[in-house]
């Protein structure tokens, strides 16, 4: 079944240029996604991305890693204070998590394996963010800061360091979460190639 | 700061200091001018005034004394205590025995203050994840932690574990920071009876701390400080004579400094049984009776501070949050490091009612448990007084629904010396018609006055009906509500040219309504907001917080006939006592307009 | 982005009075249940395709039903705020859990809420971001941009604000009246009444 | 007043009836309702009703803390600060687009006043407004931490000595018109401290906010206080120059001329986690022990400069985020250590250019402990107590221990009997020629180091040779002749706090310093107050004699507030 005939879905300008995608054969990809932009976009196995996800690749080319959930709402390569084109607009590792509505911006902006971009947070264009950080929701990560591995961004950009150890254990709830959404969200990769 | 919707603080008339018992006060009052007879102005500003102000929904009313009563002036009682996270019941005998906060497994983060989950240390999860609220679905497999869905805090950070997943407020009170064991106050008095105990139970004491190992943690310090005094009286129970040696307090003074002065007539609750028997106890000698020498070697603590640095510290919230900490001796068991903090039980919350403090009467009394939300007896000052609402009168009105804090009027900034008017509407909530007596200086007090003129401040405004058959009427009611719009909106437009609002069926003329409805009545103030200038050669160089904000004070008497109810105390309100018939409530409120571009 | 008023109205109003944005996200419209009178503004999204998978016993009763998303009568969604299930590992799977809501619940302009249950008379203010099975009691007011950690219970008559939020303050015994949304509920739609001052 | 008529439905009326009666507190629960046992149980309060528990109130300058007599530690602290001043219902400290804007709220020298209860210096105090403060915050601590609500409730508090009368009226007024507390006993802290260490009498070193008050307790009398200026608040401000000092200069626009580049509450923010004080220097083998204080003192200051150095390399990063624009600091970790300098020891200056009221807090213990009579000075100076909120400032208390006993290795105690309240006058006098003649050989008073500890212990026996002691000490020997007291020798004890002693002091049924009566107190106020003509150290003395019951416990409500006395 389409849940197009279950859902209310309003057409969204979907201006500007049809990016060239390379996405995995496992990937899972809502068919009310959203992808604009020139430079390539690419989607590596199993990762999800939610309906109405924003990835913009104007201002270059945008990397998802592996088994990664970019949920609704969130913005990829939204082209940030630097407005100018790179090489490789936003870099996504492995079992990172896309909140909704957070932002990414582009210019050189990596996040690390197993970090949370928390509901409504920021990462400003050319910010180096470490492996499994946690950035809470609604924090903002300056443009071009460097945020070591295991940072916890809280409380209006407080910070501390995660010595839990269960970098793991996420990864593997984030499998289960995956194996769940993908036979929930009906993929449509093909409307996007 | 964006410009502010408009509102309405009223002063409960209860802060008025004269009908405060208040013998020395008076004048240190009238100094500040927060004190308010009719003559004088009441200002805002005044340090005291925010102690005494409050939105009308603060407000309950006694119907007996036909008097509004405010957070201040009613008496409370406890309905319930429960635990605001598990939400349960928690009878007041508890309370005596176990204290302030729940004793089961709720806390809260000592870094972020957010709930914490038990969470199985073996499979470490991440409890966003796996935490079930309230902690119901516990792990497997222990050990256990508590842990911060929020900052990822862990109580393993400081070295706590925990063996069962459920009853962690008694597991917590065993441990310290650090895992060491700890003993409870039972064990620890079983073990001072116990003699061939008291070395061990001294080091478990003592170690898994800097410092030295003699330390008494500070219940222990306590528990065998009063029995040491205990043990010194020779008959404990012997209510009268007391810690003998202690009532020397009762002389104990300075006197060689000769800095004596006033005595107090008046009795002491100890006059009866001052029996003196001086030198009854000696000194406490050793640790068991609570001597606790202090150790001041804190290099330990430095070498700790410069090597963890600001972020291993624990910033004054922080500590702030933290419960009285029993299990620890050093800074009277306050905690200094990260590393020392420890898990905040949630403190319990309670259900209150309230009443009256001059009747008795109780005007506000909820249901016992704590899932209801429906009142017994609730007699909240809204329904009694007029309420007001401002809106600004040449701007285009949002008219901000209570519901939606969010929607308010465009936030624009009043010019300086450039005429504004606002419209006040003022609904009369009580089923009898009233009148309105408005009075308002003509200069706002504080540093920078702006003109204010109340155009019409004497109006009565007719009776409500009920509200339901409005709600009812609704199509009417609306139709009417619409037809105001309209005529709101073709003033509006007029208002737009040239600021000043004249025109055919509604003059801005003194003494006239604005416009009236059913119950209520909206008139008309004009206000001249001061120029924020400061004037160099004061001492302030910036205007203080709020200065910028356009407060008029604004004294509110509102009379009607009502009924007689038989009973003196309705009639004595208000300043006339003659006529039974009549009630009169009068108080000052504070009309916040907006703040002033400077 | 959107028209002032487009000209087939801007609102779809079912029977039972609920006034849904033609520009409003609904997916899985199936799993969604509107209690009626309810407002649901431009750009609010609802998530109701994220349906529980395990049909748990433990977990607010046994009725295998589909609902991913109840919400009661006279709530009003402001524009862009979205609503999503919670979702968990749950005896080692994952799923996702109900989200619901009572009556006269407010969401604020651009507020996600992936709360547990809601209950009623609650004021969500803007930018709000309620964490995944936080459970909220009736007569809540929560300030805009305020954080509620997952897992998080407010009692009835709480004001919480912070991030992460913590109690700021009691709704007093007059404010309760505030939490009313029928005037609101009136305010919009294709043919809007002004709110009585 | 009327009783609740039958208009009210039943659940009330039951509420009712476990309700006192209107006013009851004045008379059901009045000064002669005697106390029953509090059966030693730690976690609670009592198992008493409600009427019976009792309140301990500590109040100091920046907070409050609540608890009930018998528990070991208050059950809550509340702070003063500036959003716990807002009208009720302003939430605006919680909106997001709010920042308090501290530079505004500091104008006109208030930098931090806000987090104050009350100045020293009634001059200028707004008195209700102290009664507003005192008010809520009872008010929130009622509501927050004991969860009791307003059945009337008696009061005992703890109060620094020093609290000016208008203050503790302004506060007795307050408190007696909202709350329906029947009684308020006052307690004086140093008695607390000395009850919460178990011990009879000591110095107590109460290094507290506003200022810093060394009190001698002898036999639980307060016989001799000193004060100096250089307190918390003081503390705070250094810091403060030390942040302004490496923070790169304010860039012009309104913040040129405000006096603070920081906020307070970031001061003491950082001042409570972060400063430090450094160990008393060792003054150099070849150092004569009796040389010039003030030669010494720059000597050290010279080690102080390199020494630490080689010890603590490395520095810290502080967040400041109340800057013109938030940015981290990065500090050398000694650095930290100066304002702790600078607001206690200035060593760098000769003692004689302090006044009284700002000696340096070493001299200032010393110098209490000189004026003392030897013997009240023998046990005080193996009792010292330290408290206060700068108590906390990680080795401050040993840098003070180690500055004194330093000094009394330097000058002893004036050896000929009779003369230590000379030796205190002669001193400055003394110590200026010290200073001149700075560095050429021994002056002032040459005694050989640990000297005088024995004295101390011989001049003991002869103060019983000294009347007032006479009585006191004939009594005490029964009791503690088996032991010896320890004295003479430098010695700190740890005691429970104020708070926790208080709660002792009432649990254990002893007589606070001043009971006022709610009703007496609402009549009279400090109006009512007689003059004290009569009352004087005689009548205190008898009181104490057998018989003297009465007139005791006259005199006892008559001294009581004598503590505390102000002009």
């Amino acid at each position: 079944m389409s849940s197009k005939r279950h859902s209310i879905l309003p057409p969204v300008s979907s201006s500007g240029p049809k990016p060239p995608v390379h996405f995995s054969s496992s990937i899972t990809i809502a068919d009310s996604a959203l992808l604009t932009g020139t430079h390539p976009i690419a989607i590596h196995s199993e990762s999800v991305v939610h309906p109405r996800a924003k990835l913009d690749s104007l201002a270059g080319r945008i990397t998802i890693g592996r088994r990664c959930i970019i949920h609704e709402r969130s913005t990829l390569g939204a082209v940030g204070t630097s407005g100018k084109i790179t090489e490789a607009a936003v870099t996504l590792g492995d079992y990172v998590t896309v909140e909704v509505g957070a932002a990414i911006e582009a210019g050189e902006t990596v996040i690390g394996e197993g970090t949370v971009v928390g509901v409504g947070a920021r990462v400003g264009a050319g910010a180096v963010v470490g492996k499994h950080c946690t950035l809470t929701p609604h924090s903002e990560i300056a443009a071009g800061e460097v945020v070591p591995d295991l940072t916890v961004v809280y409380s209006n950009g407080m910070r501390r360091t995660d010595k839990r150890e269960v970098a793991e254990l996420k990864n593997k709830g984030i499998a289960r979460q995956i194996d769940v959404l993908r036979r929930m969200i009906p993929s449509n990769p093909a409307k996007f190639a | 700061m964006a410009a502010i919707t408009p509102y309405t603080y009223i002063q409960c008339p209860c802060s008025d200091s004269s009908t405060l018992g208040r013998s020395s006060d008076t004048n240190s009052s009238r100094a500040d001018g927060a004190d308010d007879d009719d003559d004088r102005t009441f200002d805002p500003r005044a340090p005291r005034s925010n102690y005494s102000l409050y939105p009308l929904e603060y407000l309950l009313y006694c119907e007996d004394c036909h008097q509004i009563r405010c957070p201040r002036c009613v008496a409370e009682e406890i309905v319930t205590y429960y635990c605001p996270n598990c939400l349960f019941e928690v009878p007041s005998s508890n309370l005596k025995s176990e204290g302030n906060r729940c004793t089961r497994s709720c806390f809260q983060c000592p870094i972020c203050i957010g709930p914490l989950a038990v969470t199985s240390v073996e499979t470490k999860p991440d409890p966003s994840l796996l935490a079930a609220p309230d902690n119901t679905a516990a792990p497997q497999s222990g050990p256990y932690a508590l842990t911060c869905s929020y900052c990822n805090w862990s109580s393993t950070e400081v070295g706590i574990k925990f063996d069962k997943p459920n009853g962690i407020h008694a597991q917590l009170s065993k441990l310290r920071n650090g895992g060491t064991a700890r003993l409870t106050a039972k064990e620890r008095k079983e073990r001072r009876r116990d003699p061939s105990y008291r070395s061990s139970a001294a080091t478990e004491q003592g170690d898994g701390r800097s410092g030295s190992d003699e330390k008494l943690d500070l219940e222990t310090q306590f528990a065998n400080l009063k029995s040491f005094y205990q043990s010194q009286l020779a008959d404990p129970n012997a209510s009268d004579g007391g810690l003998a040696a202690l009532s020397d307090l009762g002389f104990s003074s300075p006197t060689s400094l000769s800095r004596i002065m006033s005595i107090y007539t008046g009795g002491s609750l100890h006059d009866k049984k001052a029996k003196l028997r001086v030198g009854a106890i000696r000194e406490a000698l050793e640790v068991d009776e609570g001597l606790q020498l202090a150790d001041l070697d804190e290099s330990a603590a430095i070498a700790q501070l410069h090597s963890e640095g600001h972020d291993g510290t624990a910033s004054t919230s922080r500590l702030s949050d933290q419960p009285p900490n029993f299990g620890e001796a050093h800074l009277h068991g306050r905690s200094r490091f990260v590393s020392e903090l420890r898990p905040i039980p949630y403190l319990l919350r309670t259900k209150r009612s309230k009443r009256c403090p001059v009747c008795r009467h109780i005007i506000s009394k909820p249901e016992a448990k704590v899932q209801t939300t429906r009142f017994r007896i609730r007699l909240v000052a809204g329904s009694y007084i007029p309420s007001i609402a401002i809106r600004p009168l040449s701007l285009s009105s949002g008219s901000g629904t209570s519901a939606s804090g969010s929607a308010g009027i465009p936030g624009a900034l009043l010019e300086p010396l450039k005429p504004a008017h606002y419209l006040l509407t003022f609904t009369n909530p009580i089923f009898e018609s009233i009148k309105v007596t408005l009075g308002a200086p003509a200069k706002t007090p504080g540093r920078f006055a702006s003109k204010v003129t109340v155009l019409c401040p004497e109006f009565e405004i007719d009776a409500n009906t009920d509200v339901w058959d409005e709600a009812l009427k609704d199509p009417s009611g609306a139709g009417e509500l619409r037809d105001r719009e309209r005529e709101r909106e073709r003033r509006r437009h007029k208002g737009e040219e040239g600021g000043n609002v004249s025109n055919n069926n509604n003059q801005l003329e003194v003494g006239k309504i604005w416009e009236r409805g059913r119950n209520w009545v909206s008139i008309v103030v004009e206000v001249v907001p001061a120029w924020l200038r400061l004037e160099h050669g004061t001492e302030e160089q910036r205007l203080r917080e709020d200065e910028d904000l356009l407060e008029i004070p604004m004294f509110v008497r509102v009379e009607w006939e009502a009924e007689a109810v038989g009973d003196e105390v309705g009639a004595v309100v208000g300043r006339d006592k003659e006529a039974r018939e009549k009630r009169e409530l009068a108080y000052w409120c504070v009309l916040g307009l907006g703040r002033i571009r400077h | 982005m959107s028209l002032r008023r487009p000209p087939r109205g801007e609102y779809i109003e079912t029977d039972t009075g609920n006034k849904v944005a033609r520009k409003a996200t609904l997916v899985g419209t199936q799993n969604i249940m509107l209690g009626g009178k309810t407002v649901i503004q431009p750009e609010v999204m609802i998530r109701g395709d994220l349906v529980r998978t395990i049909q748990a016993s433990s977990q607010s009763g046994a009725t295998p039903n589909s609902t991913a998303v109840a919400i009661g009568r006279y709530c009003f969604l402001s524009r862009g705020c979205c609503l999503r299930p919670p979702g968990r590992l749950y005896k080692g799977a994952f799923t996702y859990m109900p989200l619901r809501m009572g009556d006269h619940v407010f969401v604020g302009p651009g507020s996600v809420v992936q709360a547990a249950s809601i209950g009623s008379h609650v004021h969500i203010g803007a930018k709000v971001v309620i964490g995944e099975f936080a459970i909220i009691k009736d007569y809540v007011r929560i300030l805009d941009g305020t954080v509620v950690p997952p897992n998080m219970v407010i009692p009835n008559f709480s004001i919480v604000a912070g991030q992460p939020a913590r109690l700021i303050g009691e709704v007093p015994e007059g404010g309760h009246e505030a939490f009313e949304l029928r005037d609101l509920y009136k305010t919009v739609g294709n043919n809007p009444q002004p709110a009585p001052s | 007043m009327s009783a609740p008529t039958g208009s009210a439905p039943l659940p009330h009326r039951t509420v009712a009836n476990i309700r006192s009666p209107p006013g009851a507190g004045h008379h059901q629960s009045g000064p002669s309702t005697p106390i029953r046992h509090i059966p030693s149980n730690f976690g609670s309060p009592s198992s008493l009703r409600a009427d019976e528990e009792i309140l301990i109130i500590e109040i100091g300058t920046r907070k409050l803390q609540v608890g009930f007599s018998g528990d070991p530690a208050p059950r809550g602290c509340v702070w003063f600060c500036p959003d716990q001043q807002r009208r009720v219902g302003d939430f605006r400290d919680w909106q997001t687009d709010y920042r308090y804007d501290w530079r505004s709220a500091a104008a006109g020298g208030l930098w931090g006043r806000d987090h104050e209860l009350w100045q020293y210096d009634v001059r200028g105090v707004n008195l209700g407004l102290v009664g507003d403060k005192i008010e809520r915050a009872l008010g929130e601590a009622f509501t927050k931490y004991l969860l009791i609500d307003s059945r009337p409730r008696r009061m005992v508090w703890v109060l620094p000595s020093a609290l000016p009368i208008p203050v503790l009226s302004a506060a007795l007024d307050s408190v007696f018109s909202r709350f329906q507390s029947p009684t308020i006993s006052l307690l004086s802290s140093p008695l607390a401290l000395a009850v919460g260490a178990g011990v009879r009498s000591a110095l107590v070193i109460d290094l507290g906010w506003s200022e810093t008050v060394v009190t001698s307790v002898y036999e639980y009398r307060e016989v001799d206080s000193k004060r100096s200026i250089r307190g918390g608040r003081m503390l705070v401000e250094h810091t403060h120059k030390l942040l302004a000092k490496n923070l790169p200069e304010t860039q012009g626009g309104p913040d040129g001329k405000d006096k603070y580049v920081v906020s307070f509450e970031e001061c003491s923010d950082i001042t409570t986690r972060m400063v430090w004080c450094k160990p008393r220097p060792r003054s150099a083998s070849g150092q004569p022990s009796s040389d010039a204080l003030a030669t010494v003192q720059e000597q050290d200051e010279g080690e102080l400069e390199d020494r630490p150095v080689s010890r603590r390399t490395g520095s810290v990063t502080v967040p400041i985020r109340s800057w013109l624009s938030p940015t981290s600091l990065e500090l050398p970790f000694d650095a930290l250590a100066e304002p702790c300098e600078d607001a206690f020891f200035e060593s760098q200056y000769s003692p004689t250019s302090f006044d009284d009221h700002e000696l340096p807090l070493h001299l200032l213990v010393y110098r209490s402990l000189l004026q003392l009579p030897v013997d009240v000075r023998a046990l005080c100076m193996s009792r010292i107590i330290f408290t206060g909120g700068c108590s906390n400032v990680l080795g401050l208390r040993g840098r003070i221990f180690d500055e004194v006993s330093h000094l009394i290795q330097e000058r002893g105690w004036d050896p000929v009997r009779g003369k230590g309240v000379d030796q205190l006058r002669c001193n400055p006098k003394l110590r200026k020629r010290d200073a001149r003649q700075a560095g050429d050989g021994p002056t002032g008073v040459m005694s050989p180091p640990g000297e005088g500890e024995e004295q101390d212990g011989v001049w003991h026996d002869a103060a019983n040779m000294i009347p007032e002691i006479d009585f006191i000490d004939e009594q005490l020997q029964r009791a503690t002749d088996r032991r010896p007291r320890v004295q003479g020798t430098l010695r700190p004890i740890e005691s429970l706090g104020a708070w926790s002693g208080a709660s002792l002091v009432t649990h254990l049924k002893a007589l606070a310093i001043a009971t006022i009566d709610r009703e007496g107190w609402l009549q009279h106020g400090a109006a009512g107050a007689s003059k004290p003509s009569d009352a004087d150290y005689k009548t205190q003395r008898q009181s104490l004699g057998p018989g003297g019951l009465m007139r005791g416990s006259a005199a006892g409500s008559a001294w009581t507030l004598g503590v505390w006395g102000a002009t």
